[in-house]
């Protein structure tokens, strides 16, 4: 018995080593990559407002998350004494370990994916990172503070209310490959030489809305909307485990644009990438590394002190050699086969992070839904739109195949579906409008109910 | 039903219940440590659900005894307390109290000394709205306004160093006028000021205004009607909002604002958007009234003859300014001493956060804080 | 320490030194503007001689205008003296008849506006304590101040049906002197903590009373000074 | 695969535990989630021969089941909410009323 | 080998959380033993090679009915359920029908290994590797031979969504 487990596990590594191998180096990386997208947010947000930020650690706040990150861990670590412990314990850790494990089965480059090639590609990302609802639900509860539990009772219905829109959206762009397999979604899309954005641009923005809903960022972060409910689930939370949460939703940020990424914006793909005209495309991103290490090295001598002057310089060579590792594929005829793993791997993470900014810009400029509002987002308009979308897209399709349309003249069929889509919601606008006015003080219903 | 259920929360004991579903409400504690509460409110809320059927204010955990503190002192000791009352609006407590003892005192500050005092007022009343619109837009949950009010704030704050060396709790007037002369470049300072501002108010509206979220936020929440407004003894741009139009300024013209010419805003409905709107239509006011002061400033004395040591004739004097957050009014009771018998204010924030649950009911959480926000309450001033 | 009560000497309304229950209109305070150098401020502090001398005028005068005439037709003892001061209108009411004059004032009179209700106190005096209300006319763009005298433990009645803003100033009023209104739906302290000892704004409230009792209890010495 | 034994045996476990689960608790929601790991128990039974024999049939009518599993709960939850709103307990042997 | 011991360390997680979770008091820990029995269960489906419904017992059981239950479980009780008496009900029922039951089971295990070719069938299964895609087949059985049982589904589920619906709607 003994030695059948021994030999099992030994088959397993022989197998799997490589997946495990990444599997560790992201669960290591990962926080560190979220503390620095913290950083960014801050600096981001700071610049939208007018102040510079986190300015102390480091050379222009560059060390901050390591510092904070500290700071948690060595904060005091307190439950609550009426707290369920073992659910208290556990849920952080389940919310977090949900975010993790969807990162398996992305892929960031055409090389590097974990979960390599599994049937169910996309939906085994998105199922399991909706697992991570069960540690916000069961934190709120474990804490036994109303704060939380309206938080988590909040968070709950959202979620579920969203991940309906979010999975319609992704029907209908799932439609357009036939395929759940993420290397192919992506294929698909350099097959037909075009992004499936362009063709199903409504269910992009049904996908763009529902997500920001499912990570509870604003405008729709109303499970720790700070300014009514204190945080939310996360009131009782401190030190490492309210840590794990921040972790976890910034995870799941990273793992939703690069659904969304993987689906609509093409993946790893460079813009144009069938086309040969634009193959000059492929020095943007050593040029944009070499820019960045040409503002550190300007930036170095204003530096204020000694080692500050040196850290910049240290970045500034990161850029250059990241610019190096960049322009071989393209220069050099031996590296070309590395093509597609790193410059692959640089326009996924450009694109996520577009789409992660723009989560932020939107977190910076618009107010907070409230939760009737919310709810009504969801209901009455976004899963409406995403059926009816889902429709659409699928007759457009079938026309398309039809006439034998491909690449860029499918536009022909799915400009028209994205407009009646359009159409379909600006309706649903107004009788929602209508009926509001109707009804103005409504009781605001019973979302808790659905 | 709901009319079963709107009894009053004092009166009943508060058993906490188990459930949010079911006949028993939740009750939720406010406060007094909450994000936005804008100090150290605590309200009790009774909730449906999410919905509020009733709530209760509770009080008092800034109070510092001030019109005890004011019987103890003499009357130009006691100046800089006011300013501790609405502290972010210092310059129009000090206005109102050295006004109200000018008034007793029956002398009259000179000319020069009125309009600057009107400058500086109309200065904090733009800060102090600033201060307002940051913090309510951050409870409705937009982050970035606050720091653009901030910036803005900043630049009158600096004025207010400039004149007298303090920022936040000035005491810049004297009774009887001014302590100190205007500074060479305060025109100038203001004007400047003035200039910018006007593209800094249409840069907030942008931001919010049209914004359908915040209008979806803000529109219908919390009305209050003219009525109900006048019956709960509202004033500010809390009445103003319900379409009453009175402001002190122009009913009973203090300091020098008879000289000068604005309009004052009103609302139509009465909610939470005609408070916003009226707010943001009163800093523009504010400015041109600035602008229309800073034009021709009188020459002359700072301060009126009266003496080191102030014993008013005895007896008592109301006088009521328009202070940033409504009808701020100074009952002094001279007993010919030199310490007032008895100092009674009247602060706008505490009369006008009684109407808060008239506000709140049938609302959600989420309104709570709108509602808070917009009322513009400074528990400095709520608890004296 | 300036906590122990100033011997205070009330020199504003005479009236109030004798019996509250001979009104008589005509018996108008007696303006005494150099009162201050005379016999009352030696008794408190020791005034320094060269006070500015103060003009001569007349600072409280019986007001006599029509609204008075209009309040004594219909109230007639009601109404136990009317007078200005700093030309600012005083009505002093009978207290029993606060209630129904307040309604009047309201309704009639059109003073829509409680704008604060607060109350001073006399201890010398036979009745202790001047509740005063700050009425406003919005349209005629008025104020009037309504005062009723009332002794300790004498109840006054509650304006919270005539005024809803009178709920909290009435219970300020109680928890800083400990008037009782009657009729009011919630009579609790509000800015002081429910289980304060004493009223804080009478005059003879003893902060080092309260300090004393509070550190025995909390902190078991015998006085935090 | 497992000899077919195995799944049957996991399933029967299943099975049995959920229907003890029905029988002896009084909450009604946990007498719900019993029957829920009740129609698991099926589901493994039906995946199971499904991969026995090659065919999706099996999966197919468990993916049916999943389906049915969620219109029970929704309604099942609906009619608990309802009940407690009235009743306010969701104790099986208190639901002894004809009408609420 | 692999195959093993992923079955038995997913079979030992689903049997002992069951348990668990009928035996516990607190019904969200009941919820939680729940959700650990499912996901066991989708682990033995993977095991068994069936993606798609692995990935569809995560979202629709885990993610969708199981989020359900324990919000309805937040609602309606809190502290309440802690003192209530959560057992005992028609223990000797229980036993009795779980005895009959295990009995039944296991003649029928017993008697299938004694009679080969009657009641459980022993054959082998096909290699993993020959199977087709199993999305791809799920869907041209399910929109082929199933597509009516899959309409009528789909009605079951509406009729269900307008049930629930009008059950938890408060009346006005």
């Amino acid at each position: 018995m003994m030695q059948a487990v021994i030999q099992a596990t030994m088959d397993f590594l022989k197998l799997y080593w490589a997946p495990l191998l990444c599997g560790l180096v992201i669960v290591a990386v990962l926080p560190l990559i979220v503390g620095y997208i913290v950083l960014v947010e801050r600096k981001l947000m700071a610049d939208m407002q007018a102040r510079l930020g986190p300015m102390r650690v480091g050379p222009h706040g560059l060390l901050q998350p390591i510092a904070d990150a500290v700071k948690l861990l060595i904060k005091e670590d307190i439950i609550p004494d009426n707290a369920d412990k073992l659910v208290f314990w556990l849920a952080p850790v389940l919310s977090v370990g949900a975010a993790l494990l969807s990162i398996a089965g992305l892929a960031i480059g055409p090389a590097f994916q974990i979960a390599k090639d599994i049937n169910i590609g996309i939906l085994f990302v998105v199922g399991v990172s909706a697992m991570g609802i069960f540690g916000i639900v069961l934190g709120g509860w474990a804490s036994n503070s109303h704060y939380s539990l309206m938080g988590s009772l909040r968070s709950s219905a959202q979620l579920v209310s969203y991940e309906t829109a979010a999975g319609m959206a992704l029907v209908s762009g799932l439609l357009l490959t036939g395929t759940l397999n993420i290397k192919a979604i992506v294929e698909a899309q350099y097959n037909e030489g075009i992004w499936f954005v362009m063709l199903a641009p409504v269910a992009f923005f049904i996908y763009l809305v529902a997500s920001i809903a499912e990570t509870n960022r604003a405008p729709f972060d109303l499970p720790e909307a700070e300014s009514e409910l204190v945080a939310g689930y996360m009131t009782e939370f401190s030190g490492f485990r309210w840590s794990l949460y921040f972790l976890a939703e910034y995870t799941n940020m990273i793992v939703v644009s690069s659904v969304a990424t993987t689906l609509f914006l093409g993946g790893w793909l460079r813009p144009f990438a069938r086309v040969h005209f634009f193959n000059f495309l492929d020095y943007v991103p050593p040029l944009l590394m070499i820019g960045v290490a040409g503002y550190c090295l300007l930036r170095t001598p204003k530096q204020p002190s000694r080692v500050q002057q040196l850290f910049m310089l240290a970045v500034a060579g990161l850029c250059l050699a990241l610019a190096l590792v960049l322009l071989a594929p393209v220069a050099l005829p031996i590296a070309k086969p590395l093509y597609a793993g790193i410059h692959g791997g640089f326009w996924f993470i450009f694109k996520v992070s577009a789409y992660i900014y723009f989560f932020m810009w939107l977190r910076f400029t618009i107010p907070r839904y409230r939760f009737d509002q919310l709810m009504r987002l969801g209901w009455q308009f976004l899963i409406p739109l995403s059926i009816v979308n889902v429709l659409v897209v699928g007759v457009a399709l079938i026309v398309g195949s039809y006439f034998n349309l491909h690449g860029w003249s499918m536009l022909l069929v799915t400009t028209p579906a994205a407009i009646i889509a359009l159409v379909v919601a600006l309706m649903i606008l107004a009788a929602g409008q209508q009926s509001s006015a109707g009804k103005e003080n409504a009781p605001a219903s019973d979302f808790y109910a659905g | 039903m709901e009319a079963e259920r709107e009894t009053t929360l004092s009166s009943e004991a508060t058993t906490e219940n188990k459930t949010l579903l079911g006949a028993d409400e939740l009750i939720i504690n406010m406060g007094p440590q909450h994000p936005s509460t804008h100090g150290v409110l605590r309200v009790k809320l009774k909730l449906d659900g999410e919905r509020v059927i009733g709530s209760e204010c509770i009080i008092g955990y800034l109070h510092r005894g001030v019109e005890k503190i004011g019987e103890n002192r003499t009357y130009q000791q006691f100046a800089p307390y006011v300013d501790r009352m609405d502290y972010v609006a210092a310059v129009s407590n000090g206005l109102g109290y050295c006004e109200a003892i000018e008034k007793l005192l029956v002398v009259e500050a000179p000319p020069r000394a009125r309009v600057i005092r009107t400058i500086l007022t109309e200065l904090q009343r733009i800060a102090s709205h600033l201060l307002w619109l940051g913090t309510h837009a951050l409870d409705i949950g937009a982050l970035t306004p606050l720091f653009y009010c901030m910036r803005e704030r900043e630049e009158i704050l600096k004025i207010f160093e400039k004149y007298c060396g303090a920022r936040l709790t000035t005491h810049a007037f004297r009774i009887g006028g001014l302590q100190y002369e205007a500074y060479d470049t305060l025109e100038k300072d203001v004007e400047r000021f003035c200039k910018d501002f006007e593209s800094r108010v249409a840069e907030y509206e942008t931001l919010l205004t049209q914004n359908r979220i915040w209008i979806g936020r803000t529109k219908g929440v919390g009305i209050l009607t003219a009525e109900d407004a006048i019956a709960f003894g509202v004033t500010g741009p809390v009445l103003r909002a319900s379409g009453v139009k009175w402001d002190l300024r122009k009913a009973a013209p203090y300091a020098a604002y008879d000289q000068y010419k604005f309009e004052i805003p009103v609302g139509t409905t009465g909610d939470t958007y005609d408070r916003y709107l009226v707010r943001m239509e009163e800093m523009r006011q504010s400015r041109l009234i600035c602008l229309q002061a800073i034009e021709n400033i009188p020459a002359g004395p700072i301060l009126a003859k009266v003496g080191k040591v102030l014993k008013p004739p005895p007896g008592e004097v109301y006088h009521a300014i328009e202070a940033p957050k409504g009808e701020l009014g100074y009952y002094v009771v001279s007993d010919g001493t030199v310490q007032p018998y008895r100092v009674r204010i009247r602060p706008p924030s505490f009369i006008n956060l009684q109407a808060f649950d008239r506000m709140v009911r049938g609302h959600l959480v989420a309104d709570v804080v709108a509602i808070i926000g917009t009322i513009d309450i400074v528990l400095g001033e709520v608890d004296r | 320490m300036a906590d122990e009560p100033r011997e205070p000497k009330p020199p504003q309304p005479p009236p109030g030194e004798k019996p509250a229950g001979s009104p008589s209109p005509t018996a108008t305070p007696p303006a005494k503007p150099a009162d201050a150098s005379a016999p009352a401020a030696p008794a408190a502090k020791p005034a320094p001689p060269a006070a500015p001398p103060k003009p001569p005028v007349v600072l409280q005068t019986p007001l006599n205008n029509e609204l008075v005439a209009r309040l004594r037709a219909k109230f007639e003892a009601g109404i136990v003296e009317a007078m200005e001061d700093r030309k600012q209108a005083i009505v002093t009411v009978e207290r029993a008849r606060l209630g129904e004059i307040a309604l009047h004032l309201r309704d009639e009179e059109k003073f829509d506006m409680l704008s604060d209700l607060t109350a001073v106190d006399w201890p010398k005096r036979e009745k202790r304590f001047d509740v005063v209300l700050n009425l406003y006319s919005f349209p005629k763009n008025e104020r009037l101040r309504v005062k009723a005298w009332a002794a300790d433990g004498e109840e006054v009645p509650s304006l919270t049906g005539v005024w809803p803003v009178a709920n909290w100033l009435e219970r300020e009023a109680f928890d800083m002197f400990g008037i009782v209104f009657a009729g009011h739906p919630g009579l609790t302290r509000i800015l002081l903590p429910e289980e304060w000892q004493g009223h804080p704004l009478r005059k003879d409230y003893d902060i080092l009373q309260q300090d004393t009792a509070w550190v025995r209890e909390n902190l078991g010495i015998e006085s935090g000074q | 695969m497992l000899p077919i034994g195995h799944y049957l045996f996991l399933s029967a476990a299943l099975f049995i535990i959920g229907v003890i689960g029905v029988i002896t608790r009084r909450n009604v929601i946990v007498i719900l989630m019993s029957i829920e790991l009740i129609l698991n128990a099926v589901n493994i039974n039906l995946v199971a021969f499904s991969r026995l024999y090659g065919d999706v049939a099996g999966q197919v009518f468990a993916l049916f089941i999943i389906a049915d599993a969620a219109a029970e709960a929704a309604v099942g939850l609906g009619i608990i909410i309802a009940f407690f709103r009235n009743r306010e307990t969701v104790l099986a042997d208190e639901m002894d009323l004809l009408k609420w | 080998m692999l195959d093993k011991v992923l079955f038995y360390i997913f079979a030992g997680l689903a049997i002992a959380s069951g348990a668990l979770m009928v035996t516990r008091r607190n019904a969200v820990h009941s919820a939680i033993f729940l959700v650990t029995a499912l996901l066991a269960t989708a682990g033995i489906f993977l095991q068994l090679r069936a993606e798609f419904l692995f990935i569809v017992q995560i979202i629709l059981y885990v993610g969708g009915i199981m989020v359900l239950f324990i919000f309805v479980i937040m609602l309606v009780n809190l502290d309440v359920a802690l003192q209530q008496i959560q057992f005992a009900r028609q223990k000797w029922v229980a036993l009795i029908v779980a005895l009959a039951l295990s009995a039944q089971f296991g003649l029928m295990l017993w008697s299938s290994e004694k009679i080969p070719g009657q009641g459980i069938p022993v054959l082998a299964a096909p290699p993993a590797s020959e199977l087709p895609a199993n999305s791809e087949a799920v869907a041209q059985s399910l929109f082929g031979n199933y597509l009516l049982a899959f309409e009528i589904a789909s009605v079951l589920l509406l009729v269900a969504m307008i049930g629930a619906v009008v059950m938890a709607k408060k009346e006005k």
